[in-house]
């Protein structure tokens, strides 16, 4: 049997449930595959594990790939299961915002570590500053919840569809008293949760059959997952080392993943991914990437994968 | 057992503040709901609200003691819910990290004393090393010794040494360099060797240190061990839960993670004051 | 291969050279104190480098010291910002209130052998709950700025400076205090003219150990929510982007700024506690 | 036991007891001590280790409280005395404050019981005079010998002018050269000033050549067991302690103290 | 100054100067130091505080280097004497380890020095008998009075039989009575071994009490002033000390004493 170690992006939740279906379903094992899945979290830069040989394949956003392939990490997306983004704005409406033109002056949460690029690329497309200068947003870096929203430390926090933004509702907050701003609906959206390897183990035929066959058995997991998302949910939860994960959220969380994975069959899709890219150098002043990236994408396995 | 009446009034001063600060800072939220729903709250109504959201900006003592019981008591300890579970990943990993940590502070203690480049090289350079923050450069740790194919246990018990060895060190000096000159000299007239001075004077006349700083250096390999725990994926451990905790906004589960972890260095500092009180008995040092 | 030979042969080389150097007439002068630490530190930059290049450990992984000081020349307005607003803003706010709000209670409850009993335990118990648990919970209540930082600092800091200081100001002897008693002199003569002097080399004691906590309290706080700006939110965010280099200058510069921090305050216990036998030479 | 001061009496023990409650039981420091101090006597405790002697000290400075009988300071009880200041107390160690100079130290009673700053000044400059300390008052203590330090101890005993000097060994750490000295100069400062001075010792010739009265101690429990009128004169010559009347309170002394003297001490 | 032993020369020092370098500059600890201790004899070291007593013990004792001179134990260097572990030496306190009983601390130099286990435990039961301290080998060291604890250190110093007895005023903190009763001790032990004994003290009773030879000593710089040949019997009763001779004997030290006695010392 072939080992394979998966580093995700972040904690063990339903946002990976692919993954863990395929690992549960015994897909990878039909593969001939030994799936050892890492859970990450704020600490953890998947890209170093990737490159620090403690992963094979990783889940990462485009961006934040993008912008480690510019600091010389060659590394490839090699499938990309989400086909839409969860990114959005979450606001208090008795701050006052109720368009993108309100922002100016307000304080703004945002999560940094990687994940900051799609912010940065909307904010300098509605020309405001985020460096503190005067006629521009406050930009907090957000914790791990939230509490600043809250709290009214902010006026706006990033939410995910499928976990942040619940949590708001969870704490006593109806829908009527937010105004959500997605990150597809403003032209912004860029790729989410791709699989990505480095560019020279996949000149190995060995590494790239291996390769091949976690991702055939990955969306065989998706697919699975998206037609049950309770089943899915559940399954999540038994992997949750944690202890700290509660089913309601987890069903919850699995019936808005289905919802982007929904269009995807694994392939990444090239208009797409010159949509992010072309986001990504737009930056104005402060761009995230300085040149169109070469090769940074394949479908070198997913063309072998889902044929 | 003097100490019983004044601890207990202490903490009995402490909850009541507790609960005080809870009602002040957990207010707020109960007003903010009240004005979204467009109701109006008398105080009356809110004091009871404040002590038991969800969750709150300062979680009420019993709701704290609550969580607790729920996950110490209420569950197997093999459960991934129970924090005896996840408390004993935290201290398996802080034992070994002690250990490393001791036995490399009493070694560089050892070589300080005996060598004075050392002396002169070392001692600045540890004082910078603890200076440097340890969250930081955490996960570089874990993703280089991962690397090389090291991982689990020993990763974390890195760490946490990282944090003891420093105390340790600082207390084996004093503690080796204790001896006074009459009782160096008084070797040195039966032409004693280093190492004989060494087994005969320095090392029993250093445990009074020792002591004092293995408890200074246990509490900070259990902070190491949680630290440590941060950039594994925080998949268990006390550290886990407070990172789970945080990201959820769970802040009772974070204060109960807390506690426990403050109850274990308390047991563990517990448990080198008896072995301290033995030793030194057996030793003829406790009068 | 040729650089791990170079690493091991110029280790060696260092080893040697300090030895020679801690035996000569050199190390009775203060700049030959200096010099084999310095060049036990240099070994290990020098050692590093090698390793990293020897081995070819990709910079995203471990960047080799000429990197990063590559990094701190060209960086040098970012990382004053950063230094502006975690260490002086934070750190050394927070490290002020925490510990002169410690001496003061250490004096409040001195009097009280009753609350010494009762709170120096609960304090141990208080102290030893992680700062990693601490700080989202004060970054929760005390907002994003450097407030938040300077809580977890005074936190972080209170509870040494305040057992040194309580043990300290039962340091003087039993001798000294009858003679007090003998002048028949008040409690507030006793303590200035008599325990807090005799107390101060206990004290610099705490406040030596807090000043390597300031420090890293505020960088550790800044993780779990910040400003733009700051010492542990440069160090967060770019670990996230791959700037390793970056990521180290600011660990250097940490280390510098808590050293000098330390450095400072032991200069000026010399200077207050200039009559205590181990500060006379 | 009854006996008559030379003066009018300063200090007076009646009955006096002080038991010290200890985890092994009570310690009986005192027991049924009875004594009567003239003004202006200079009167020398000598005892095995352990007899109570400084806890009779500390007890006339109220540094100790009895457990039983009747002790009076000028009338009045120790308590009130210290309140009035009465007291100058030279411990066995010089005990000196290592951060303060010498002139310091010798302030430091002066700046408590409030003293201006001038008369401060002019009592430091006195005192450091009198015990021969001139140009010494910017020096730490552990800039100056045992000796030295010793003597500035007793010149910030005597900067307040209290009426009783009460002195625990202070000569102890000694050489005997330095303590013939201070010896001499103590007697000549007592003339000279005429205070009533407390003097613990554990030297036989000290003893007699001081005082104008012993008191031996034996121990356990603290009692008193000879108390010794010297008929020496007033004015004492070193070589005094040849002469056959001080040999012979000398051996007086001697014998009462071995016979207070159990073997393993 | 020339001067003769008594038995075959044992410690012999010619012109002997020891210099200790400090940040103030040089201190002349001794200079110009000639004396002859022939085997046997107890030779007491007397002088004001600083002149140089304990230094010269240390020279003898190899734990400090002279800087000029020459000094020889029984024809070898210190250094070489110490190797032989030809001394016994005791210090002004006790300095007994707290963490081993009486009897681990008498034991310690015999492990040191490699005896066997039972020639250990009976050297230990021999020379806990010789001092008096029967019983009390199971005891740590502060359940034992201070007389008690120099006692112990002195048969630590004895129990592996050294040639040489080095004292370093080791009955300085003790009371007179206890003191006098050790002195005694001491006398007896020192007839019936015939060790060769250096002794420091600041007592001139007890220096001319114990020894066949003083040597009185004046500092800055650390010289002998005197060396006195004691013309007492060896059996010496305590009230030798009232005797014309032994009188005699302590004035010609005091005058010795008194002249190199600068006044502020
Ligand atoms: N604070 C105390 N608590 C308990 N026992 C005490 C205390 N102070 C003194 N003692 C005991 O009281 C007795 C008398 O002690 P004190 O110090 O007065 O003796 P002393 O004559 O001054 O002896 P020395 O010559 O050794 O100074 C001793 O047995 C001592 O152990
Ligand atoms: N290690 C040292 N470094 C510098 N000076 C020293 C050292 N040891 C002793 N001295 C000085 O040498 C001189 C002689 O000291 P020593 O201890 O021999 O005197 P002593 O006669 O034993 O005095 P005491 O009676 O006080 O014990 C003193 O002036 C002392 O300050
Ligand atoms: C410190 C920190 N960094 C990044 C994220 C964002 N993030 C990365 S993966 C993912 C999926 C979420 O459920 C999210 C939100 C965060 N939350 N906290
Ligand atoms: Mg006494
Ligand atoms: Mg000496």
């Amino acid at each position: 049997q072939d080992a394979v170690t998966l580093q995700l992006k972040w904690v063990t939740q339903a946002q990976f449930a692919g993954y863990y279906v395929a690992q549960d379903q015994g897909f990878y094992e039909e593969e001939g595959l030994e799936v050892t899945i890492k859970p990450g979290g704020p600490d953890v830069a998947p890209v170093q594990v990737l490159l620090g040989g403690g992963a094979d394949v990783m889940v990462d956003w485009l961006p934040s790939a993008l912008a480690a392939r510019e600091q010389g990490a060659a590394i490839v997306n090699i499938a990309q299961p989400f086909k839409s983004s969860g990114m959005m704005l979450t606001c208090l409406k008795e701050s006052g915002v109720a368009s993108p033109e309100d922002f100016k002056g307000k304080t703004l949460g945002v999560w940094f570590g990687g994940n900051e690029y799609p912010f940065l690329n909307w904010m300098s497309k509605l020309g405001l500053a985020t460096d503190g200068s005067e006629g521009g947003v406050t930009v907090l870096k957000q914790g791990f919840n939230v509490d600043p929203l809250l709290q009214k430390q902010a006026a706006c926090v990033s939410t995910m569809t499928y976990n942040e933004y619940w949590q708001v509702i969870d704490a006593g907050i109806t829908p009527e008293d937010l105004v959500v701003f997605k990150y597809e609906d403003q032209g912004v959206a860029t790729l989410e949760d791709g699989l990505y390897v480095m560019e020279e183990k996949l000149s190995d035929p060995a590494f790239e059959e291996k390769m091949v066959k976690f991702v055939r058995a990955s969306m065989k997991g998706w697919k699975w997952a998206e037609e049950n998302p309770d089943e899915a949910a559940m399954i999540v939860l038994e992997n949750d080392d944690t202890g700290a994960q509660t089913e309601e959220h987890q069903k919850r969380m699995m019936g808005e993943i289905a919802k982007l994975t929904a269009g995807s069959n694994g392939a990444l899709d090239e208009p797409d991914y010159q949509r992010t890219v072309d986001a990504l150098l737009g930056g104005g002043s402060d761009p995230v990437i300085s040149k169109a990236p070469e090769g940074a994408w394949t479908h070198q396995v997913t063309d072998k994968a889902l044929n | 057992m003097k100490s019983v009446l004044p601890i207990l009034t202490v903490v009995a001063v402490i909850v009541a503040l507790w609960y005080a600060a809870a009602v002040w800072m957990n207010a707020q939220w109960v007003y903010d709901q009240a004005a979204r729903a467009d109701t109006e709250v008398t105080l009356a109504e809110v004091i009871p609200q404040t002590l038991a959201q969800e969750r709150p900006v300062l979680p009420a003592p019993h709701q704290v003691a609550a969580e607790l019981w729920k996950s110490v008591v209420g569950q197997k300890v093999t459960s991934k819910r129970s924090l005896i579970y996840h408390g004993w990943i935290t201290l398996s990993a802080t034992l070994l990290g002690f250990a490393i940590g001791t036995g490399l502070g009493i070694l560089l203690a050892v070589g300080i004393i005996h060598n004075r480049a050392m002396d002169l090289s070392v001692m600045p350079w540890a004082i910078a090393s603890q200076t440097i923050p340890i969250l930081a450069i955490a996960p570089m740790i874990i993703v280089v010794m991962n690397s090389v194919g090291l991982s689990g246990l020993l990763p974390k018990a890195v760490i946490s040494a990282y944090l003891s060895f420093f105390p340790v060190v600082v207390g084996m000096v004093k503690g080796l360099r204790s001896p006074d000159a009459m009782q160096l000299d008084l070797l040195r007239t039966y032409n004693a060797s280093r190492g004989e001075t060494f087994w005969k004077l320095r090392l029993p006349a250093s445990m009074p240190y020792l002591f004092a700083s293995l408890k200074v250096g246990v509490a900070a390999s259990l902070v190491g061990a949680i630290v440590g725990e941060l950039p594994t994926g925080a998949v268990a451990g006390l550290g886990a839960r407070l990172l789970s905790g945080s990201y959820y906004g769970q802040t009772v589960q974070i204060w109960a993670a807390l506690f426990a972890a403050a109850i274990a260095a308390a047991a563990l500092v517990g448990i080198i004051g008896a072995i301290q009180r033995v030793t030194l008995r057996r030793m003829g040092m406790a009068r | 291969m040729s650089w791990l030979v170079f690493a091991a042969l110029f280790w060696i080389g260092a080893l040697a050279l300090n030895i020679w150097l801690s035996r000569s007439r050199l190390v009775k002068s203060r700049g030959g104190r200096l010099l084999v630490p310095a060049i036990f530190g240099i070994t290990i930059l020098v050692v590093w480098e090698a390793v990293v290049r020897g081995l070819e450990v990709p910079g995203v992984i471990l960047p080799p010291p000429s990197a990063i000081g590559a990094r701190i020349a060209t960086s040098l307005p970012v990382l004053w910002v950063d230094f502006l607003q975690t260490f002086v803003k934070g750190a050394l706010s927070g490290y002020l209130i925490g510990c002169a709000a410690a001496v003061l209670v250490a004096v409040a409850i001195d009097r009280s052998p009753f609350l010494q009993r009762g709170l120096l335990p609960v304090g141990n118990f208080v102290a030893a709950l992680p700062i990693v648990g601490i700080a989202p919970i004060l970054v929760m209540w005390f907002g994003f700025d450097w407030h938040s930082k300077a809580a977890v600092v005074v936190v972080m800091v209170f509870f040494p400076v305040l057992v040194n200081t309580v043990a300290g100001l039962a340091a003087s002897e039993p001798m000294q205090r009858d003679l007090m008693a003998t002048y028949s002199a008040n409690y507030w003569q006793t303590l200035v003219k008599l325990r807090l002097p005799a107390a101060m080399p206990f004290i610099f004691n705490g406040l030596k150990i807090a000043s390597t906590l300031a420090l890293i309290g505020a960088i550790v706080a800044e993780f779990f929510g910040s400003p733009i700006r700051g010492m542990g939110f440069r160090i967060s965010t770019e670990v996230g982007r791959l700037g390793l280099d970056m990521v180290w200058a600011e660990i250097a510069v940490a280390a510098l700024a808590g050293s000098a921090f330390y450095g400072v305050i032991a200069l000026i216990e010399r200077g207050v506690t200039f009559w205590h036998p181990s500060q006379r030479t | 036991m009854r006996d008559q001061g030379a003066g009018s009496p300063v200090i007076e023990a009646r009955g006096l007891e002080l038991t010290f409650q200890t985890s092994d039981g009570p310690v009986h420091a005192l027991k049924n001590v009875n004594l009567l101090i003239g003004k202006g006597e200079f009167v020398s405790f000598i005892g095995p280790s352990g007899c109570g002697k400084t806890t009779f000290l500390r007890a006339i400075a109220a540094l100790e409280h009895p457990t039983a009988g009747v002790l009076t300071v000028n009338g009045m009880t120790p308590e009130e005395a210290r309140k009035s200041r009465a007291y100058g107390y030279v411990f066995q160690a010089a005990g000196l404050y290592p951060w303060r100079t010498i002139a310091g130290n010798i302030r430091l009673p002066l700046e408590i019981m409030g003293f201006s700053r001038d008369e401060q000044e002019r009592r430091v400059r006195d005192v450091l005079q009198l015990v021969d300390l001139e140009g010494f008052g910017k020096k730490y203590p552990w800039q100056l010998s045992g000796g030295m330090q010793q003597r500035a101890s007793i010149a910030r005993a005597l900067a307040f002018d209290a009426e009783i000097l009460l002195m625990d060994e202070p000569f102890g750490a000694l050489d005997e050269i330095v303590r013939d000295r201070l010896n001499e100069e103590l007697l000549k400062l007592w003339n000279r000033t005429g205070k009533t001075i407390g003097f613990v010792t554990h030297s036989i010739p000290e003893a007699v050549y001081l005082s104008t009265k012993i008191v031996v101690m034996s121990p356990r429990p603290g009692r008193i067991t000879d108390v010794i009128d010297s008929p020496l004169p007033k004015e004492r010559p070193l070589d005094i302690r040849d002469s056959r009347e001080f040999i012979e309170i000398a051996h007086r002394v001697r014998e009462g103290l071995r016979a207070g003297h159990s073997y393993d001490e």
